[in-house]
């Protein structure tokens, strides 16, 4: 692959389009292809690791209870009741799928396949073919992680940061002898499959910008993608060598973590963090920039502090390499360093206040159209916040000898997921939709779906703030048996309900998605007005995105310019007497 | 949401108090954002006719809204230092009750210094599984062990919580400050019985303590 | 990426390497007092890595750029070393 | 700046200030290998510095003998180097036979490593027997299948180079040789803190 000349080879796919719909729309190295694909494969991810999510919460509220119907269906192995080790399992496979399987690869696979190309002007990624590759390298990883649920044992049970030794020794509990082997070859997978990714998102968005497009005319999309890209670069290959150590360590009995040999069972936790720090910025930063390029084009008005919101970004990728150690104040860690690496995470807090505030700056004086999409990116900023602000305490190293490992922690995970990476996808899928499939989504159903989402995840989540203060500990299947927490089941059977409820109102997006991908009114090719290049071409766009490539004259957010009547303002639309390029 | 549990130790002044802080600084934020974000979306609908108005933004502002939160939250790292610093890097003086606290799949297993005072010592007690004294106004050493994976030890109203790593003897202290039955949970994952590997606490004067360590001295004589 | 440049340092970098390896070598053996040692031979190793990579990789001639995704790496992993050297738990 | 896609561009990679695509790509490649690396190196020097009686590999292993071994690599870097200068130069004949040296170094290189693995084994140091041999085996491990993937590159590039390959460009050779090195750069970097230090 690295000594081919991938863009001869794309320069001819576009002459003689591929006709075999095996070529066309399975191993296809169209870029919006292979972005529809991230998109399909881990929005069923949503749902699998959604559904356990339910499971869960199921336990949490009515422990040991029969499921009625379909227990027989679920837990018909162990008399249609969950086991004792069948919740940690859940928990694991939840978080794993939630995180690797789906939010990661919508935003970046997804997301970033179909619009890295579109939006700086080029016509393909630089390395289609590799593109391609790191599509099929996620195939296997989704068919192993699921596998895990068949082999004896069941799947990985360590929860989805898999602590040693309990993931390291075969036999500390059911799921850690097979099931937790295929959860690391997994993972290696996964990390091949995003690396491969990010050397491709780099390269097309330092390589391949149409002609004009300078780095500070990028949509905050594509920086947040592209920050997003060398973070994935730099942070995944450390968790690649700390699977690989403890691979090595079950399977061929090295004891790099293994205190009996000698070994350090933190270091597994730092290699870990090392990575899974900056990997939930990689989870948060492009739905930053899609919430700030809707935000904008509904706003119709300028994104404000464009450079500041450019730096913010990289500040947090940067800050995102020193905070690391917050995830293991409580663990044993040298105290001291608790100090440093709680005053780098009070910092990180900075630049996203710093977005934050630009998002609001950008609303003043607006013109804002309440859109479906634009309602899911303001809820985007309004949970992201929340989330953020919890982080706060957590980060407050003394607050966290309380909080950490309690629900405070779960409910800040899902309000920065949920709450904000989520609903930015939500509302990324809603405004992208009319390029991708060239029709409308359904905007009444989907301010429905907005509503009730926006709601029962409050309901969901929220209360695990309370919980969290009452002490309740994480990844436990029952909690009732601590007198401390034995008064707290009406709190989880009503988030449990709040739950559910949640469930259905996806049922709706799922159901919307689908009729408008057949039913829906034809879309134009700009059906929102807006600057960037994605819209400048039809709807679908055409094998090579651009008949005639684009050259770009300004900035992606010129809406309400003085210089046009109408308030948006292409960037490629070329004003006479032509500005200096 | 009136902060966390009632707290019965030292570390309860101090950890409550910056929770309340936080929960000031993190909430008139909050309030701040959600209140003009929504203040906004009602002045600023869409008119018809209207055009938005035409900025890129504003260095002034950008400074303004980078300098305070900046200042804010360097200001609350420098304030928790110390909480942090006594909690978990200082340690209490020779008065201090050293206990040695085990924990495995999925018990606690607390041995206690016999009639010398002092741990390491033949006549060391150890207390039934699952059962913790602690005499209260008095600082208690826990030098916290694991046979197999990691546990973490977690006694709410105490505000202390410390992993247990197996292959090290990790210390830390509390002192306790009220009479009481608290529970000590596990707040590590330990595979399938981490839900109910509960321990009892039972807070109790030093006489109290002194008696009940002694009937357990006599009870492992006994048999 | 032209022809035009002149004869480049290879041989003399070469040479400058094995003898540098000689040197550490040599020095390993020394009876040194140990930081000191360990020092001396993290310097002489990181001359040859620097060494490779300006004149073998072409770095010193390339693009700026290229320098810089060599180089940033480093630095985190000086970041990590750091931390994980003021975590270990030293057992005797 | 000058800008060229995919599309104007038919037959030649694209340029951007002077970067070739492919080459500002493996350079990518490289950063996140040293990452790589890096997680296993440091994992290494903590575990190995918590351990004051720690044995030495200059201990069970002779130190002439990975001397040697170093020095071809280093050798074979020099071989790669020359081989792209002199198909810069035009001299392909000659860049032919330096990149089948840079290849054979190798495997004499990893003939030598294979033979201190066995000698290992039989002192009864396996992967499994102490830290020394986990992280021993594990580093040079990796390494060498960095190598031996080397040297399939090589091998590919220099039989193309014999089959009149790289007339006019040399950019297969360069970029073999980015990789070639690194190896060899990763090496320098072990053999100091696993045999010296
Ligand atoms: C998208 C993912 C995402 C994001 C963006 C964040 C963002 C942050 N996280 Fe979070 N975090 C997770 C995902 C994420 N986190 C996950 C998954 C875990 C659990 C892992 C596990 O154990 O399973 C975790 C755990 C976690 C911990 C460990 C808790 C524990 O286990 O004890 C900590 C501790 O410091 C922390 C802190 C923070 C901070 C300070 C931020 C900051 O970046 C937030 C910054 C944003 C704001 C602060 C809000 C906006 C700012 C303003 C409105 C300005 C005004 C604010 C002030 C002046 C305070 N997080
Ligand atoms: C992106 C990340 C993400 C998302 C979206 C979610 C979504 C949800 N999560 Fe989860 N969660 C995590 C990431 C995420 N979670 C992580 C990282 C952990 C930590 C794991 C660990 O500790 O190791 C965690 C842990 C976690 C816990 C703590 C478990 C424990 O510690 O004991 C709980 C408990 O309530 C929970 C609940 C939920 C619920 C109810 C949802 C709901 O929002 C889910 C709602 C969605 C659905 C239910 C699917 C919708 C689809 C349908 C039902 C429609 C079907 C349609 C058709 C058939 C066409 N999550
Ligand atoms: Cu012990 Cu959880
Ligand atoms: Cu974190």
């Amino acid at each position: 692959m690295s000594t081919a000349t991938p863009t001869a080879a794309t320069h001819k796919d576009y002459r003689y389009a591929p006709v075999s719909f095996w070529r066309r729309y399975v191993f296809s190295t169209d870029h919006k292809i292979i972005g529809v694909q991230f998109l399909f494969s881990s929005l069923l991810f949503f749902i699998v690791g959604g559904l356990i999510a339910l499971l869960m919460r199921t336990q949490l509220a009515w422990p040991w209870q029969e499921i009625p119907v379909l227990g027989q269906y679920i837990y018909g192995s162990t008399g249609n009741i969950l086991s004792p080790e069948g919740y940690p399992a859940l928990v694991t496979m939840h978080g794993t799928i939630m995180i690797f399987f789906f939010i990661i690869p919508v935003l970046s696979g997804a997301f970033g396949n179909f619009l890295i190309p579109l939006m700086v002007g080029a016509q393909d990624m630089a390395f289609p073919r590799l593109n391609m590759l790191s599509y099929w390298f996620m195939v296997p990883a989704f068919l192993v992680m699921i596998f895990g649920f068949f082999v004896e044992g069941g799947t990985a049970a360590a929860g989805w940061t898999s602590y040693v030794p309990l993931s390291a020794l075969p036999d500390m509990v059911p799921g850690s002898g097979m099931g937790q082997t295929m959860w690391i070859i997994s993972l290696l997978l996964v990390g091949t499959a995003s690396t491969m990714g990010a050397i491709n998102y780099i390269t097309t968005i330092v390589m391949l910008r149409a002609k004009g497009m300078h780095m500070f005319r990028l949509p905050m999309t594509i920086w947040a993608l592209f920050i997003t890209a060398i973070l994935v670069l730099l942070a995944t290959p450390v968790l690649t060598s700390a699977l690989l150590l403890l691979l090595f360590d079950r399977t061929i009995g090295t004891t790099f973590f293994l205190p009996e040999g000698g070994g350090n069972p933190l270091m597994w936790q730092h290699l870990f963090w090392f990575y899974s720090h900056p990997a939930v910025y990689i989870m948060i930063l492009p739905a930053m920039g899609m919430a700030s390029d809707i935000i904008s084009c509904f706003a119709r008005k300028p994104l404000f502090g464009y450079k500041p919101m450019v730096f913010s970004i990289m500040a947090i990728a940067g800050l995102g390499f020193i905070v690391w150690g917050h995830h293991m104040f409580q663990s044993g860690m040298n105290p001291v360093l608790g100090i440093t690496f709680m005053t780098s995470t009070m910092m990180i807090a900075l630049p996203s206040a710093i977005k934050t505030f630009n998002w609001l700056g950008t609303l003043w004086q607006g013109q804002i159209h309440l859109t479906a999409p634009m309602l899911n990116a303001l809820a985007f900023v309004s949970t992201f916040v929340i989330g953020g602000l919890s982080g706060v305490f957590a980060a407050a190293t003394p607050v966290d000898i309380f909080l950490h490992d309690t629900y405070w922690i779960v409910g800040h995970i899902h309000y920065v997921l949920f709450g904000g990476s989520l609903f930015g996808v939500f509302g990324a899928i809603q405004y992208w939709f009319p390029k991708m499939f060239g029709r409308m989504m359904n905007e009444t159903w989907g301010k429905v779906h907005f509503i009730l989402t926006f709601v029962s995840f409050n309901l969901v989540f929220f209360p695990m703030f309370i919980l969290g203060a009452y002490g309740m500990p994480r990844r436990i299947a029952d909690p009732y048996n601590y007198t401390f927490l034995s008064n707290l089941q009406g709190t989880n059977q009503f988030m449990t309900i709040s739950a559910y409820v949640l469930a259905l109102s996806q049922v709706i997006l799922f159901v919307n998605f689908f009729v408008s991908l057949y039913r829906g009114r034809k879309a134009a090719d700009n059906p929102w007005q807006a600057n960037t290049l994605e819209w400048t071409t039809t709807s679908p766009p055409p094998l090579e995105n651009f008949h005639a490539l684009p050259v770009v004259y300004r900035g992606p957010y010129e809406y309400s310019s003085p210089e046009v009547e109408e308030d948006w303002l292409p960037q490629n639309r070329e004003l006479v007497p032509a500005p200096a390029d | 949401m009136g902060g966390l549990i009632p707290g019965a130790s030292t570390f309860a002044g101090p950890i409550d108090s910056l929770f309340m802080v936080v929960l000031i600084v993190t909430g008139v934020a909050f309030v701040l954002v959600e209140g003009i974000l929504v203040y906004f979306l009602i002045r600023y609908r869409r008119r018809d006719g209207g055009k938005a108005t035409y900025t890129h933004g504003d260095r002034r502002i950008e400074l303004t809204w980078t300098i305070i939160p900046g200042l804010m939250l360097f200001g609350l790292a420098l304030y928790q230092y110390n909480t942090w610093i006594d909690a978990k890097i200082f340690m209490p003086g020779s008065d201090a009750l050293v206990v040695d606290v085990s924990a495995n799949q999925f018990e606690w297993e607390a041995t206690y210094p016999g009639g010398d005072g002092l741990m390491d010592t033949p006549d060391d007690i150890k207390a039934p599984i699952n059962i913790l004294h602690f005499p209260v106004n008095r600082p208690v050493i826990i030098r916290l062990t694991s046979v197999d994976v990691l546990h973490s030890f977690f006694i709410p109203a105490l505000r202390v919580k410390q992993d247990a790593v197996p292959g090290r003897t990790i210390m830390f202290w509390f002192e306790a400050t009220q009479q009481g039955e608290h529970d000590l949970a596990c707040a590590e994952l330990c595979g399938l019985g981490h839900y109910r590997m509960r321990g009892q606490v039972t807070l109790e004067s030093q006489a109290d303590f002194d008696a009940w360590l002694e009937d357990l001295e006599a009870r492992s004589q006994g048999n | 990426m032209a022809k035009e440049h002149g004869k480049r340092p290879y041989i003399r970098v070469f040479v400058g390497l094995a003898v540098l390896t000689a040197i550490e070598v040599a020095v390993a053996g020394l009876a040194l007092d140990d930081a000191l040692r360990i020092f001396i031979l993290l310097g002489l190793a990181a001359v040859k890595a620097a060494l490779v990579a300006l004149f073998y990789m072409h770095l010193r001639y390339d693009h700026r750029l290229l320098a810089v995704i060599g180089g940033f790496p480093f630095l985190l992993v000086v970041i990590m070393l750091i931390i994980l050297m003021a975590d270990r738990v030293i057992k005797s | 700046m000058t800008h060229t896609t995919a599309a104007e561009h038919h037959h030649t990679t694209p340029v951007w200030e002077g970067i070739k695509t492919v080459k500002f790509a493996i350079w990518l490649f490289l950063a996140s290998e040293i990452m790589f690396f890096a997680g296993l190196i440091v994992a290494y020097i903590s575990i190995r510095y918590s351990d004051p009686n720690w044995l030495l590999a200059s201990e069970l292993l002779s130190v002439p003998l990975v001397a040697l071994n170093t020095f071809i690599l280093i050798f074979s870097s020099v071989t790669m180097v020359l081989a792209f200068d002199s198909a810069e130069q035009g001299d392909l004949q000659k860049s032919r036979y330096l990149l089948l040296a840079t290849a054979i170094l190798g495997i004499v290189f990893l003939s030598i490593q294979g033979f201190e693995w066995s000698d290992l084994m039989h002192e009864g140091i396996q992967a499994s027997t102490n830290l020394f041999g986990s992280t021993f085996y594990t580093l040079t491990g990796f390494h060498g299948a960095h190598v031996a993937i080397g040297v399939i590159w090589v091998l590919s590039v220099t039989a193309k180079a014999f089959r009149g390959g790289y007339a006019e460009d040399h950019l297969g050779i360069e970029l073999a040789g980015l990789y070639w090195h690194f190896v060899d750069l990763v090496w320098i970097i072990l053999f100091t803190i696993i045999y010296l230090i």
